[in-house]
Parts: structure tokens; C-alpha cells; sequence
């Protein structure tokens, strides 16, 4: 798996990203590389700056140091549209929706934003299909306000999809709070967008048994820094990951 | 432009003297709003509230030395209306379910504006009057200031350090400023949200009314007099940013220096503008205002 | 169909923005009018009712308030205004609908200046204003002078005309001319201004709060009661003037159109019994005129014996009627601002003593017809 | 690629309820001035330059969230260009009318890009400063504008009869509207609304939440200016209290009564809540009592105003 | 297991629109001693009982009764100050608090206690070191993970007699995950508190509840003692529920 990912070449990959909060270091010189069509998993403990960097790589905040590149193209501090419509899109660890809007109607905002090129009852058809895979069809014409928490959780991850030219999808915490009938579809349709369209996905989660199904590679994150790279297994082994992470029955 | 060092001095302490009764004005906009998440127009109209009580109480009960006693009574007159006037406009936005709170609370209190004002005028007369005032002018230097000038800013400085105390140094100040940025939490914390309410928007609207009181021997009371207030305090809000005390005293400070200066050295008629003109200008550079606090987005 | 009443229109200001202090005087002598004329068996046999319209000092609300007197409540004339704005808008949409109106305290030239033939004024415009003032202080010898005026048509207008008349008539004032908007709380900065220029008379050109408070101020500042000043009107006539300024009145003077020393008409004593009797303070001008306005019109009708507005406005312009003062009041198709106008007479009064009543004022200046 | 703001124009514009919705519209509009007398007339023109304002206003505020006080500056903006250039330069009017619009956009323009970054209230407070220095400039530059005494504008047919400027009024009034409602029905209405809801979501979802914001403040202040320059040239003269506070506080308690951020509520709101002001004059100083009484009555009753009743009393409908 | 249950709830309605009703007819008990697991399908009305309970809404049919009497309706500051706690599914802090003023916010009921206060925060510290070197920290810098500790590190400042956690665990590292479910054992045994757990991950909390409901639309599918039911059962219901 590893050595065909590296034939693929490289979707995004990011160099010394700093970033400083009062006395903070979130993020110390951090790098990673993600290669076209892998599903990287994002691991380590509570406050390690795995947001940090995902809000550094998506133009949330301007890095004080490094640089994100998105295939061949410099994306480092550019405003978010401009990078989501690169192709690199990402979710949010607290589901947003836009709460006055309609199911249907915040699935339809990111494939108008991306030019909706194929006509608008195409995205409504996509919308449609979406919400019924997440089970959330009866709440179509819902306002998004009157959603559960796992309810806006789903229908946060399915607006990415929305995006034909998807390229780099990352999620934070996608699978908080889903019920774990759903989380399968869930699982279900990224490895599906992944497969059939080379979306790559990096996904940040506490949940070890959903990152050992989909990751082949996992990064971990001690203290704003990179701690380890490899198979689940194998970062799962190190000592410092085990105490700083893991706790001794998880692993 | 003639004008002498003398008395350009005393231009700007009488500007920065009134500046201070004006952040007693903004605080209490800026504590209305983060409690109750409401901006409430209506606060000159209970600076005009205090500004007739002060008035009734020295002209017809107490007399001019009992004037600090006609302040207390008046700060506690606005006071109750606020916490009369609170459950029957406000409340109903906390105690149901309601979409587009803000809206109805903009119109609500927009509304209460014009009724509170109307209701002066038709009632009280379109005159001016002016409670007596036997304060003896104060002589800082060689320059003269109005007592009731003097006194009034003194009190203000009071209040404000008063206010100050309990914000940072109680309990109930804690609740008030959890209260401000979370009113769940606050909730499930065991504090009675709806009585910090009324109980917050009295103390709002009674800082209008005292400076309505203290400022009443200077400007004079008239069913509009609470506009000029409202405006002043919205300045100040956004040069000192929303929610910080230190922000108000000192967003008023720059405000009178600004004002008086400008009137004096540059153009009359745009007395009132220089102000707008402060503010723009802060938020094109900072628009959270100078003081605005910053939280976490993502 | 003939014992429909006839129906006076009245536009005044009665809410802020406008000038309400006035509006409610306004309101005061109209009504007294419509009385006054029922109380003498109406118009032509009919019965006189009034339609009392807020223009909130708006232009836009004014001239509103106009098309509905005339075209819903068939109003057959429209006085009461108090601000020049509000009548020459409403002129504008006048001139073509026909019914005549009459500027009851508006001073700005435009109202009688564009010479429309619906256009009536009994107020005293700008020149004559300031001649008096301007009078005064010739008369006292005074060179240095400072006005203070509000930025509005009132203040903008008297300003401008004291200094056409210094620099016209060469009478070698030295003039320092302030303006300030009106909605100022605090006119210290100005009158710090004003004594570092050290006038021998200020001019006080503000309406309502911002009068007092210059009165209030000047004495802190130690202007008053050495610097002599007037003021543009006669707010000091009312009794608020003790109320507010208790023990600092000296030094104050201001224009008036009346006293209670001027010789009044039949209907002008009628009037003040009335007013004294229902608002316990003797009258004053602004109610005085709107009296006056409504008690012409229905004399113009009289002669015209019809309420058609061009027999109105004909019987107007060469009739002499009888108003509240004992001058008669006519409306010759004279040049320029004295189109259509009658001014009453203008005097400067000055108080002698604390507490004193307008009638014990002293009569410091009369202009000269 | 940059996304065009009007890409899918119209996307989800229903024609056929469009046409049925305005041949509704129009035979009642239409009929009016044979039915009622002629200030009414006059009232019901003077409401429809209200329509514009509030539902311009309401594209703004309800729909895009932001909260702006400056609206009636606007539609001042536009007339005074207009006037102004009549009154100085001589102008001939089918130039100043578009003039005053384009000017009225372009403050705009200027004003959205200033506020750009800021929150909530705080774009309120500037705005409304941005409102009261304008009126303060236009009376305290008294010789260039005319100050309080009011600047003289010519009328749009060289007469004032209503009946022609309230069809005049209405007709453009449905035309803004019309636009109003593609807008809204496109994509880049969709933006507005989420832009409003969660404004660095919509970005992170390539949303140009700039550009959509600077769009709406050009469009409705575009349609103040109309707004403006039309009324401007009915009621003949322009003076600076046409920025005062409670022009834009009569503007908003029309759209929050309307319910706000819904399109229909404010523009069935409105005529009625305009015609009973100009009504309550009758009680003079009392009328302002009145009417506020009447708004925090209604606002106890329906806080969620016309619309929110409408949605209920449809929701009630549905279940039978 | 004799014992009176502390909390009923007995044929609840409840919703946020007039005339759609969220919970309809939901009656559940809740014992001390015992923890309470509430699991179900998103949208199944978990964090609707809760905030019903909680008087966050007004149940407009059926009682619910704590301590044997009726607080229908009560207010959320009565219910706490009577000894309930609500945590929350989102993260619920004072985002310009410290840590430490957020935790003091959460003794507001016993305010004038102050060696209390004392003793309680010194217990959460050693409880959540994480929050420690944060203490004076504003609460709103914290990370998600980190926001939630606090969250329910306040709420447990009162030793509640029933403690309602909506989602506590989500978020939390795979450490913290274990940690929180030892608080929870131990707030039982400890305090004797009844505990209502709603949770997603049923897979870790299975093992700890007591006693179990799976709501689906506002009405309990499924109930019964913890020991019951298993993973695959549980799957079974869920799968049930979402088809029909
Ligand atoms: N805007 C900010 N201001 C101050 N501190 C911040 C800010 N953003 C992040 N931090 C700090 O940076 C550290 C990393 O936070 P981050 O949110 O990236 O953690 P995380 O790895 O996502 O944790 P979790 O798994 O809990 O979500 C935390 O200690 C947090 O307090
Ligand atoms: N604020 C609200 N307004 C209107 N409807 C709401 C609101 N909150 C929730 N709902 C509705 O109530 C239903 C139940 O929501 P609730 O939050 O109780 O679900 P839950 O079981 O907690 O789900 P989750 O596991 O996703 O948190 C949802 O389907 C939703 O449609
Ligand atoms: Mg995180
Ligand atoms: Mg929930």
C-alpha cells in the first residue's frame, strides 16, 4: 500500500509549520505528506495541535513558520475559499451548519461555491442521495438548527462531498458522537469517494478501531510536535505514545 | 484660531470631565448587551428618566443641598423601572423558545425608545428644566469649573470604581460575567438566569439614569436629552471595546479630548461628528474596537 | 352640503426631531382660535373645526401632512409652521394644489421669497430680526459683537443676515460668528472661544435647549452677566426662564413681538383672557400668531365669501384684517421677502428684576417700522 | 477559478409562481386609485418607496446578516446626488436619476469594504456613525447642500399628482423585488444566507464571503439610492432630517414586524404598518405613544412577526 | 435495587415547535447507586429527555418526579441546587473564564463554602492534570478535548445525587476515555449518585450500565438490565430502527 502511495506523487504535504499562542508552541515544526489517494490517519492526545494544524493547512490561521503545498501549488496562509477551491476542504471538531438553512440547502451551498458546472438538479440529485446515506432524508427541508449533534456531525462531513473537484478531504473528528450503525455507512462512503474518485482523506480521531479499518498509515502528534509515523500497530507500540496517548488497555 | 494655553486647558478638562459620566453611559449599554444579548436603544430615554427625577426630587422636595440625595433616589428610580420594564419586554425572549431573538429585542426596545420619549413630551411638556444647583465653582488653578461639574464626574469615577469591585471581586460579578459568555453554562452552574436578567438590566439602565441625574444641573432636562447620551455611549462602546470597564473610562476620556479639541481648533458645527469620526477610525484598524476581546474560532 | 365645517389645516411640530416647544404653543393659539371663531357663530354660518397635523419638523412629513389636509379632510387653508424647511417644501407641492398656507414663526426669505401666490407669512423674517438686534447694539455703543448660532435654517439664516447688515450699512462691527449643531449637549468649548474673543454683546441664535444652556454656560464661563447678550426669540418671555436660570438672569435680553405692554386687538384681549385663564401664564407669540392666522383666514373668507382658494388668495392680498395685534394686518404683493408678509412688531426686552412678569420687562429697543 | 456570484442565475426561480404572484399582485395595485381617495394615493406611493427600503434593507440585514443603520443614509445619498446636481451643475434628470444610484452603490461599496471584518454590533455602531456624520456634514455644510432649510429638487413629471408616481412607485417597487427574489433563488442567494448563518464555514467551503457581503451591501444600498432618488423628486426637497434615526428605526420595526429574513413578510408588512403612521398624526404628539404601544403589543403577541404567523397559520393547514 | 428510584420520568411530551413533539410518551427511571445508559440512533431524542429533565424544556404532558417529588417544569437553577447536573453534548464553558474561575463557577450553589471549594478543585486537578497547567488559562483557548474535561469536571465540583452526561467521553483520548468511565464508577460507588449516560460509544459503556434504554423517535425501544444486552444485540435494535 505504502510503496504504491508513492508512486501516486503527492496531494498535500506540508514543511516546518510553526505556530505560537502566547507562550504556546500548538505547532512545532511540524511536517507531513499525504500521497494522492491515501486515507492518513491523525492520532494523539487531548490539545497535541492536531486542530492547530489542520486550521494551518486549510488557511484558518497563518502559520508564524513553514509551508503547505497542495499538489504543485503554494497554498501557505491564502484565505480558505481560495484553498477550499484548490480543492482541499476540511471539516470542523465542533460541527458547523449553517443553522437557518435547510438540510438540502447546506449541501447545496459548497457545490454552488465550486461553480456547480453541471446545473443545479444535478447537486439536488447528489444532495438527495447524500442525506439518504446518512439517514437523514427525513430531515431534508429540516433547518439545520433543528438537527442532533450527530445529525450536524453527518451533515457537515457529507457537505465536502458536494464538491466535484475534491481533492483533499480533512476531517476532524467526523465520527464524534454517530451512532455506530451510521458511522459504518460513514466509513462506507469515504472509502468508496476514495477509491473510485483518489479523494485523500486525512482523518483526525480518538477512535483506534475505525483508524486501524481505514489507515493504512497513521501520524501521531505528542505536544505540537510530530511524534511517530507508520502502521496503527506500529506507532501503537512505542512507549511514548502508550503513556501520553494510548493508556495501557486501549493499545 | 484665538485661543489662549489657559484656556484650551480648561476646554479639555471639561471635555474629559464629561467624557467620564458618558462611559457610565456605555458601560451600561455594554453590560445590558452581554448579559441579555439585547442592545438596548431605549438607555437615553432612562438617562432622560433620571434626569426627571433629579429634577422633581431638588426642585420640589429636597432642595439644592440635598442634591446627592436626589441622585441616590433618582440611580434607584431608573433602577426600578429597569427591573419593572425588564420581565414584561425582555424576559419573554429567555423564557420560551424564540427564533430571531435579536430582532425582537431591537424592535422591542427601539419601540420602548420612541414610547418613553413620546410619553415625555406629551406629558411633560416640551420645556426645558433645571434643578437648582448651589455648587460653587471650583477653581483648579486659575481656572473655573462648574461645581455640579466637578461632583458630577467625581460620583461618576465612584460609580465606576464601584462597579469595577463588584464585576472583578464577587460572586455575583463572576456570575455576571459567566452569565455574559454562556448562558447554558451558567444555567447548569445553578445561577437563576431570568433574575441575573432584570437584576442586570436595572443595573444597566440605573448607571443611565445617574448620569441623567448628575448631568441634569449642566444640560438640563428635556424629553430628548437622553439622545446626545445614547450616541456618546455607543461611541465609547466601540473605541473601548464591548465589555471592558477600563475600555469605557477611557474610550469616554478620548472621547471628550477628541471633541472638545475638535470644536476648538478645527470646526464648530462638526462638534458631534469628531466622535463618529474616532470611531470609524478605530474599527478600520481594530474592528473589535481597542479593548475588544478575541476568542477562538476554529 | 352647507352646514359641513369649514376645516382649518395645521401642520406644527408636535414630535422631536422637530421643535415641539413651539409646536405646542402653535397648537395652543389655534385651537383657541377655532373657538374663539365658533364662539362668534362660525365661518359664513358654518362651523369651524381644525385639523392638527404633526410635521415632526420633517420636511418630507410636512409636506405629507399638507396632502392629506387637502385632499382627505378638505381643509381650505393650512397654517402653523414653525420650521422654514417644512413650510417651503410644503409651498412647493402648494403652489399646484392650490390651497394657501401661512408661515406662522418660519423666518427663512424662500417661504414668501419665490413669490407663490399661495404663499402667506405673519412672521418676522430674517432682516428685520437682526435689524433689531443689530439696533440694540448700535444704540448701546457696543463694537465687539459674538453670534452663536445653531446650524439650522433658523440660526443659518439670522447669522448670515447680521453680517450682511454690518457689512452693508459699514456700521464697523467687529464680528466673531460661531455655529454649532443642535443636537450639542455642551457649548463650552464655544464660549471659551467666545471670551478669548472678548465681545461687549453675544447673540444668541439657538432654539430650545441649546438657548438655556448657552445662558447657563456664558454665566460659568463668567461671560454673563458683565457681556450683555440677546437672544434670537422670546423663550425668556416664558416662565421656565425662573425655573432654569434662578438667580443668574441678569445681563439677558431677547427679541420679542410682543409684551403685554403692546397695544393688543379686540380679538387679541379675547385671546389672552382665554389663555391665561386655560394654560395659567400669560401669552405668548408663537400662540399669539397661530391665533392670528386662523382668526384672518376666517376674515379672508368672510370677504371672499366662499372658501374657493382663488377668491381666498385675492381677498388676502387686498383686504386689511384685524389679528391679534392692534396693527392691522394686510398682505401686499410686495418685493422680495415682504411677499404676502405681515411682521408684527419687534422689540428688545430686558428683565429689571428677579422673578419679574414679561409685562414689568423694560422695553430696551423697538425697531422702527 | 473564480466563482462567479452569478453562476446558475435564477436556478430556483419558479416562473409560473412568479407570473401567478404578480397578475395576483397587480389587479388590486392596480385598482387602487379608482377605489380610494387621493392622499391615500399619495400614502400608498410614499409605501411603496418603503417596500424598497425594507426589502432592500431586509436583503441586507435578514438575509446576509449584516445589521447595517445606514439604509436611509443611502437613500439620502441617492437623492442628494441627484438633487445636487441638478441644483449646482444644472444636470438634466435622466442623467442625475442614474447618478444617484450609482452613487448610492458606490457609498455602499465604500462603506461594505470599511466594515468588512467587523462583528455584529460593532458593524451596527459604525454604521450608524457612518449615518450620523453624513448628517451632520449635510447640515453643517449648509452652503454647498442648503442645510436644514431643504434643497429644492424638481418633480419627476413637472407635476405632483400622486396617481402617476404611485404606479410609477409600485412598478418599480415590483422590479426590485422581482430582482430581489432572483437573487435569492440563486446560488448566490444561497451564499447570503449562509454567510449570515456561519460565515468561516461558508468560507472553508469555498464561499468568497467578501465579495458575497461587498454584493449585497452594493445591491441594496443601489436600491436605497433608487428608493431615494424617486421619493426625493416627489416629495420635491431633501433636507438632512431625512438621516435621522428614526427614519431607519421606522424602516426596521417594518421588516422585524414583516419577519425578518423572510421574503414576503416585510413586503406585506409594510404598506399597513406606513399607512397607520400617516394616520396617527391625527393624535399629534400622542401618535408616536400610539404607535409604539401598537409595535410592543404586536411584538409580545408575535415575535417571530408577519412571517412567523403566516408559517404557523400554513403549518395548522397542513395537518388538517 | 429495592431502593425508590431517584429520578422518574412517567409519560413524558415534549418538543422545541409548537405541535411536534420531540419525546413522545417517554417514561424512564433512574436509580441510585446505578448507572442509567441511554443509547439510540442520532435523532432519537437522547439530549431531548435530558434537557427535559433538566427544565431546559417544559414537557407539556407527563410528570417528572426526582427525589419523589414532582419538579415538572422546575428550573434548571432550582434542579441544580436540589443536586442534579447536566453535562452537556457540546463543550459548555465560559470560553473568557479561566479554568479556574470556570471550575469555581461550577461550585456557584455552595459559593459560601469556601474550604469546599478548595477540597473540590483540588480533587478535579488530580483528576484532569491535562487541566492543571491550564489553570489560568482562558477556557476558551483550550482544545476540544481539553473543553470537554472542563465541561464536566464542573459539573461534577457539586457531587451531584444525579448526574445527567450527555456524550462525556466523545473527543477524549483513548486514556481519557477509560479515566472518565472510572469517574463515573467511582461518583457511584463514592456518592451513591444516579447517573444517566447517554452515549454513542456503546461498545465501552455497555460493560458499565446497570440498566439499559434504547430510545428511537421519542419512545423507548428497548429496556432492560445492562448484562442483557450485547454489542450485537444492541447493533440488531439500532439497525431495526433505522429501517423502519
Ligand atoms: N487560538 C488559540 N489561542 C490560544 N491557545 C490555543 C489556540 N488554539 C489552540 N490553542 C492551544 O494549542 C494547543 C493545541 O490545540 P489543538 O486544538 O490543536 O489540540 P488538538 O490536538 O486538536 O486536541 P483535541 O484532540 O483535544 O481536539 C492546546 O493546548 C490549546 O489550548
Ligand atoms: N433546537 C431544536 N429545534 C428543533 N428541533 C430539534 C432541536 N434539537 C433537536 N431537534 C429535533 O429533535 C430530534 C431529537 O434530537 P436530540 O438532540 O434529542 O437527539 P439525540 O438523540 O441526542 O441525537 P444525537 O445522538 O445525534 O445527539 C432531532 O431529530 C431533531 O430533529
Ligand atoms: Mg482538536
Ligand atoms: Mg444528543
Amino acid at each position: 500500500m505504502t510503496a504504491a502511495g508513492s508512486k501516486r506523487g503527492t496531494a498535500l504535504i506540508a514543511l516546518g509549520l510553526t505556530k505560537h499562542y502566547g507562550g504556546l508552541v500548538a505547532n512545532n515544526d511540524v511536517g507531513m505528506r499525504l500521497t494522492s489517494g491515501e486515507v492518513r490517519g491523525l492520532i494523539g492526545p487531548n490539545g497535541a495541535g492536531k486542530t492547530t494544524f489542520v486550521n494551518l493547512v486549510t488557511g484558518v490561521e497563518v502559520p508564524d513558520a513553514g509551508s503547505v503545498r497542495l499538489g504543485d501549488r503554494e497554498i501557505t496562509g491564502q484565505e480558505p475559499h481560495l484553498i477550499a477551491e484548490a480543492g482541499l476542504v476540511r471539516s470542523f471538531q465542533m460541527a458547523r451548519v449553517f443553522g437557518n438553512l435547510t438540510a438540502t440547502e447546506n449541501l447545496m451551498i459548497p457545490y454552488f461555491a465550486s461553480g456547480a458546472r453541471e446545473g443545479a438538479a444535478v447537486g439536488v440529485a447528489r444532495a438527495r442521495e447524500l442525506l439518504r446515506l446518512s439517514a437523514l432524508e427525513p430531515l431534508a427541508d429540516a433547518p439545520a438548527n433543528s438537527l442532533s449533534g450527530g445529525q450536524r456531525m453527518l451533515l457537515q462531513t457529507c457537505a465536502g462531498f458536494m464538491i466535484p473537484h475534491l481533492r483533499v478531504y480533512v476531517l476532524d473528528e467526523p465520527f464524534a458522537g454517530i451512532n455506530s450503525v451510521v458511522k459504518d455507512t460513514l466509513i462506507d462512503l469515504i472509502m468508496h469517494e476514495n477509491s473510485s474518485r483518489g479523494i485523500t482523506f486525512l482523518i483526525v480521531s480518538h477512535e483506534m478501531e475505525i483508524i486501524r479499518r481505514m489507515c493504512p498509515l497513521v501520524t501521531v502528534m505528542i505536544a505540537g510536535r510530530v511524534a511517530a509515523e507508520g502502521t496503527l500497530d506500529e506507532v501503537a507500540a512505542r512507549e511514548d505514545v502508550i503513556t501520553a496517548y494510548l493508556g495501557r488497555t486501549a493499545a | 484660531m484665538m485661543y489662549t494655553t489657559e484656556l484650551l486647558i480648561q476646554t479639555v478638562i471639561s471635555g474629559l470631565m464629561v467624557g467620564v459620566l458618558y462611559a457610565l453611559m456605555a458601560l451600561g449599554i455594554t453590560f445590558i448587551y452581554s448579559i441579555v444579548k439585547t442592545i438596548n436603544w431605549a438607555m437615553g430615554e432612562f438617562y432622560m428618566i433620571g434626569s426627571y427625577i433629579q429634577f422633581v426630587a431638588v426642585h420640589f422636595l429636597l432642595g439644592p443641598n440635598y442634591w446627592w440625595l436626589a441622585v441616590i433616589i433618582s440611580t434607584a428610580g431608573t433602577f426600578l423601572a429597569g427591573y419593572i420594564i425588564e420581565p414584561i419586554l425582555i424576559k419573554p425572549m429567555y423564557a420560551r423558545p424564540m427564533q430571531r431573538r435579536d430582532d425582537y429585542a431591537t424592535v422591542v426596545t427601539i419601540a420602548l425608545l420612541l414610547l418613553l420619549r413620546s410619553l415625555a413630551v406629551a406629558i411633560g411638556g416640551p420645556n426645558q428644566y433645571r434643578p437648582e444647583t448651589n455648587l460653587p465653582i471650583i477653581w483648579l488653578g486659575p481656572l473655573p469649573q462648574e461645581g455640579a461639574r466637578v461632583a458630577a464626574s467625581f460620583c461618576a469615577v465612584v460609580a465606576l470604581g464601584l462597579f469595577w469591585l463588584v464585576i472583578k471581586k464577587t460572586w455575583v460579578g463572576l456570575a455576571l460575567r459567566a452569565t455574559a459568555q454562556n448562558r447554558v453554562a451558567a444555567q447548569t452552574s445553578g445561577v437563576d438566569v431570568l433574575r441575573l436578567d432584570a437584576t442586570a438590566f436595572a443595573i444597566g439602565v440605573a448607571m443611565a439614569g445617574l448620569a441623567g441625574a448628575l448631568l441634569a444641573p449642566l444640560f438640563m432636562v428635556f424629553p430628548t436629552n437622553g439622545a446626545v447620551a445614547t450616541v456618546k455611549g455607543f461611541e465609547i462602546i466601540v473605541i473601548g471595546g464591548l465589555g471592558s470597564i477600563p475600555g469605557a473610562l477611557i474610550g469616554g476620556l478620548l472621547l471628550g479630548l477628541v471633541e472638545s479639541l475638535g470644536t476648538s481648533f478645527i470646526s464648530s458645527p462638526y462638534q458631534n461628528a469628531y466622535g463618529f469620526l474616532l470611531v470609524i477610525l478605530v474599527l478600520i484598524v481594530k474592528p473589535n474596537g481597542l479593548f475588544g476581546e478575541k476568542v477562538r474560532e476554529a | 352640503l352647507a352646514q359641513d365645517p369649514i376645516v382649518l389645516g395645521v401642520i406644527a411640530p408636535l414630535s422631536p426631531p422637530g421643535e415641539t416647544a413651539l409646536g405646542q404653543l402653535v397648537k395652543r393659539g389655534a385651537e383657541l382660535g377655532a373657538d374663539y371663531l365658533n364662539e362668534k357663530g362660525g365661518i359664513l354660518g358654518r362651523k369651524v373645526t381644525l385639523s392638527i397635523q404633526d410635521s415632526a419638523g420633517k420636511n418630507e412629513q410636512g409636506v405629507a401632512a399638507y396632502r392629506r389636509l387637502v385632499t382627505q379632510d378638505k381643509a381650505v387653508a393650512v397654517f402653523g409652521f414653525v420650521h422654514s424647511g417644512v413650510n417651503i417644501a410644503v409651498n412647493e407641492v402648494a403652489k399646484e394644489m392650490g390651497v394657501p398656507t401661512m408661515g406662522t414663526q418660519t423666518g427663512a426669505g424662500d417661504v414668501t421669497a419665490k413669490k407663490y401666490p399661495i404663499a402667506f407669512r405673519t412672521h418676522a423674517v430674517d432682516p428685520p430680526r437682526a435689524a433689531t438686534w443689530v439696533g440694540w447694539i448700535k444704540k448701546n455703543n457696543w463694537k465687539r459683537v459674538a453670534i452663536l448660532a445653531e446650524t439650522t435654517d433658523f440660526g443659518i439664516g439670522l447669522a448670515k443676515e447680521t453680517e450682511k447688515q454690518n457689512k452693508d450699512g459699514n456700521l464697523g462691527l467687529e464680528i466673531q460668528t460661531i455655529m454649532f449643531d443642535r443636537t450639542t449637549t455642551d457649548l463650552l468649548p464655544q464660549l471659551l472661544q467666545v471670551k478669548a474673543f472678548k465681545p461687549d454683546a453675544i447673540v444668541n441664535i439657538g432654539v430650545g435647549q441649546p438657548l438655556e444652556l448657552m445662558i447657563t454656560q456664558a454665566n460659568t464661563v463668567g461671560l454673563l452677566p458683565d457681556v450683555k447678550m440677546v437672544t434670537s426669540y422670546d423663550a425668556p418671555a416664558r416662565p421656565q426662564f425662573w425655573q432654569i436660570h434662578g438667580d443668574k438672569w441678569k445681563g439677558v435680553s431677547f427679541i420679542a413681538f410682543y409684551s403685554p405692554k403692546s397695544e393688543l386687538s379686540e380679538l387679541g384681549k379675547w385671546f389672552a383672557k382665554k389663555y391665561q385663564e386655560k394654560f395659567n401664564e400669560p401669552p405668548v407669540y408663537g400662540a399669539l400668531n397661530a391665533f392670528g392666522n386662523a382668526v384672518v383666514f376666517a376674515q379672508a373668507i368672510e370677504k371672499a365669501k366662499s372658501t374657493d382658494p382663488k377668491a381666498m388668495i385675492e381677498a388676502l392680498e387686498t383686504g386689511s384684517f384685524t389679528g391679534w395685534s392692534a396693527v392691522p394686518v394686510t398682505f401686499p404683493k410686495a418685493e422680495g421677502v415682504l411677499w404676502h408678509n405681515w411682521s408684527p412688531p419687534l422689540m428688545v426686552l430686558t428683565y429689571t428684576a428677579k422673578d419679574q412678569s414679561v409685562g414689568d420687562a423694560e422695553v430696551s429697543y423697538t425697531l422702527d417700522k | 477559478m473564480s466563482i462567479g456570484l452569478t453562476s446558475n442565475w435564477g436556478a430556483f426561480v419558479d416562473w409560473r409562481q412568479v407570473a401567478l404572484v404578480t397578475v395576483l399582485a397587480a389587479l388590486p395595485v392596480a385598482a387602487l386609485p379608482f377605489v380610494v381617495n387621493e392622499y391615500i394615493v399619495h400614502v400608498m406611493a410614499i409605501g411603496a418607496y418603503y417596500v424598497i427600503m425594507g426589502a432592500s434593507w431586509n436583503l441586507l440585514a435578514g438575509f446576509t446578516g449584516q445589521f447595517s443603520l445606514a439604509h436611509h443614509a443611502f437613500a439620502a445619498c441617492g437623492g442628494y446626488t441627484s438633487g445636487l446636481l441638478i441644483y449646482h451643475l444644472k444636470v438634466p434628470l435622466w442623467l442625475s436619476l442614474p447618478a444617484g444610484i450609482v452613487s448610492a452603490g458606490l457609498a455602499g461599496f465604500i462603506i461594505g469594504i470599511l466594515v468588512l471584518r467587523m462583528r455584529a454590533i460593532y458593524l451596527s455602531i459604525a454604521t450608524w456613525a457612518f449615518a450620523e456624520t453624513f448628517r451632520i456634514l449635510l447640515t453643517a455644510a449648509y452652503d454647498f447642500t442648503r442645510g436644514d432649510l431643504g434643497l429644492s429638487v424638481p418633480s419627476l413629471y413637472g407635476h405632483v399628482r400622486p396617481v402617476v408616481y404611485y404606479y410609477t412607485f409600485t412598478i418599480i417597487a415590483g422590479l426590485c423585488l422581482l430582482l430581489m427574489h432572483v437573487i435569492l433563488k440563486s446560488p448566490v442567494g444561497y451564499f447570503l444566507r449562509a454567510v449570515k448563518d456561519d460565515q468561516m464555514r461558508a468560507a472553508s467551503l469555498g464561499v468568497d464571503t467578501t465579495r458575497v457581503k461587498l454584493f449585497a451591501f452594493v445591491v441594496s444600498s443601489a436600491m436605497a439610492g433608487l428608493a431615494g432618488v424617486l421619493n426625493a423628486h416627489y416629495v420635491l426637497t431633501l433636507t438632512p432630517s431625512i438621516v435621522d434615526f428614526s427614519e431607519m428605526a421606522k424602516i426596521i420595526v417594518m421588516v422585524v414586524i414583516g419577519g425578518m429574513g423572510s421574503f414576503l413578510g416585510p413586503i406585506l408588512a409594510t404598506p399597513p404598518i406606513h399607512f397607520l403612521t400617516a394616520y396617527l398624526t391625527d393624535w399629534g404628539e400622542w401618535s408616536m405613544v400610539i404607535f409604539s404601544g401598537i409595535v410592543i403589543v404586536m411584538m409580545r403577541t408575535y415575535p417571530g412577526g408577519l412571517a412567523a404567523l403566516l408559517e404557523s397559520i400554513r403549518r395548522d393547514r397542513r395537518r388538517k | 435495587m429495592s431502593e425508590e428510584p431517584i429520578l422518574v420520568t412517567s409519560g413524558i411530551y415534549a418538543g422545541y415547535v409548537p405541535g411536534v413533539d420531540i419525546l413522545r410518551g417517554l417514561s424512564i427511571t433512574a436509580r441510585a447507586n446505578e448507572i442509567t445508559l441511554v443509547i439510540g440512533p442520532n435523532g432519537a431524542g437522547k439530549s431531548t429527555l435530558l434537557r427535559s429533565i433538566f427544565g431546559f424544556l417544559k414537557p407539556h404532558t407527563g410528570r417528572v418526579t426526582f427525589k419523589g417529588g414532582d419538579v415538572t417544569g422546575a428550573r434548571p437553577s432550582q434542579l441544580k441546587a436540589s443536586g442534579i447536573s447536566y453535562v452537556t453534548q457540546d463543550i459548555n464553558s465560559f470560553p473568557l473564564l479561566t479554568v479556574q474561575e470556570n471550575l469555581a463557577m461550577g461550585a456557584w450553589v455552595f459559593r459560601s463554602d469556601k474550604a469546599r471549594l478548595n477540597r473540590q478543585l483540588e480533587r478535579v486537578y488530580a483528576t484532569f492534570p491535562a487541566l492543571t497547567g491550564k489553570r489560568h488559562e482562558r477556557a476558551g483557548s483550550l482544545s476540544g478535548g481539553q473543553g470537554r474535561m472542563l465541561s464536566v469536571a464542573r459539573e461534577l465540583m457539586t457531587d451531584p445525587r444525579l448526574l445527567l452526561i450527555d456524550e462525556p467521553t466523545v473527543g477524549l483520548a483513548p486514556n481519557l476515555v477509560e479515566q472518565v468511565y472510572d469517574i463515573l464508577a467511582t461518583a457511584r460507588k463514592a456518592t451513591g449518585a444516579a447517573i444517566v449516560l447517554v452515549e454513542q460509544n456503546v461498545e465501552q459503556a455497555l460493560p458499565l450500565a446497570d440498566h439499559l434504554y434504547l430510545l428511537n423517535l421519542g419512545q423507548v425501544k428497548a429496556e432492560g438490565p445492562g448484562r442483557d444486552f450485547d454489542n450485537a444485540r444492541v447493533r440488531k435494535l439500532v439497525q431495526e430502527c433505522l429501517l423502519g
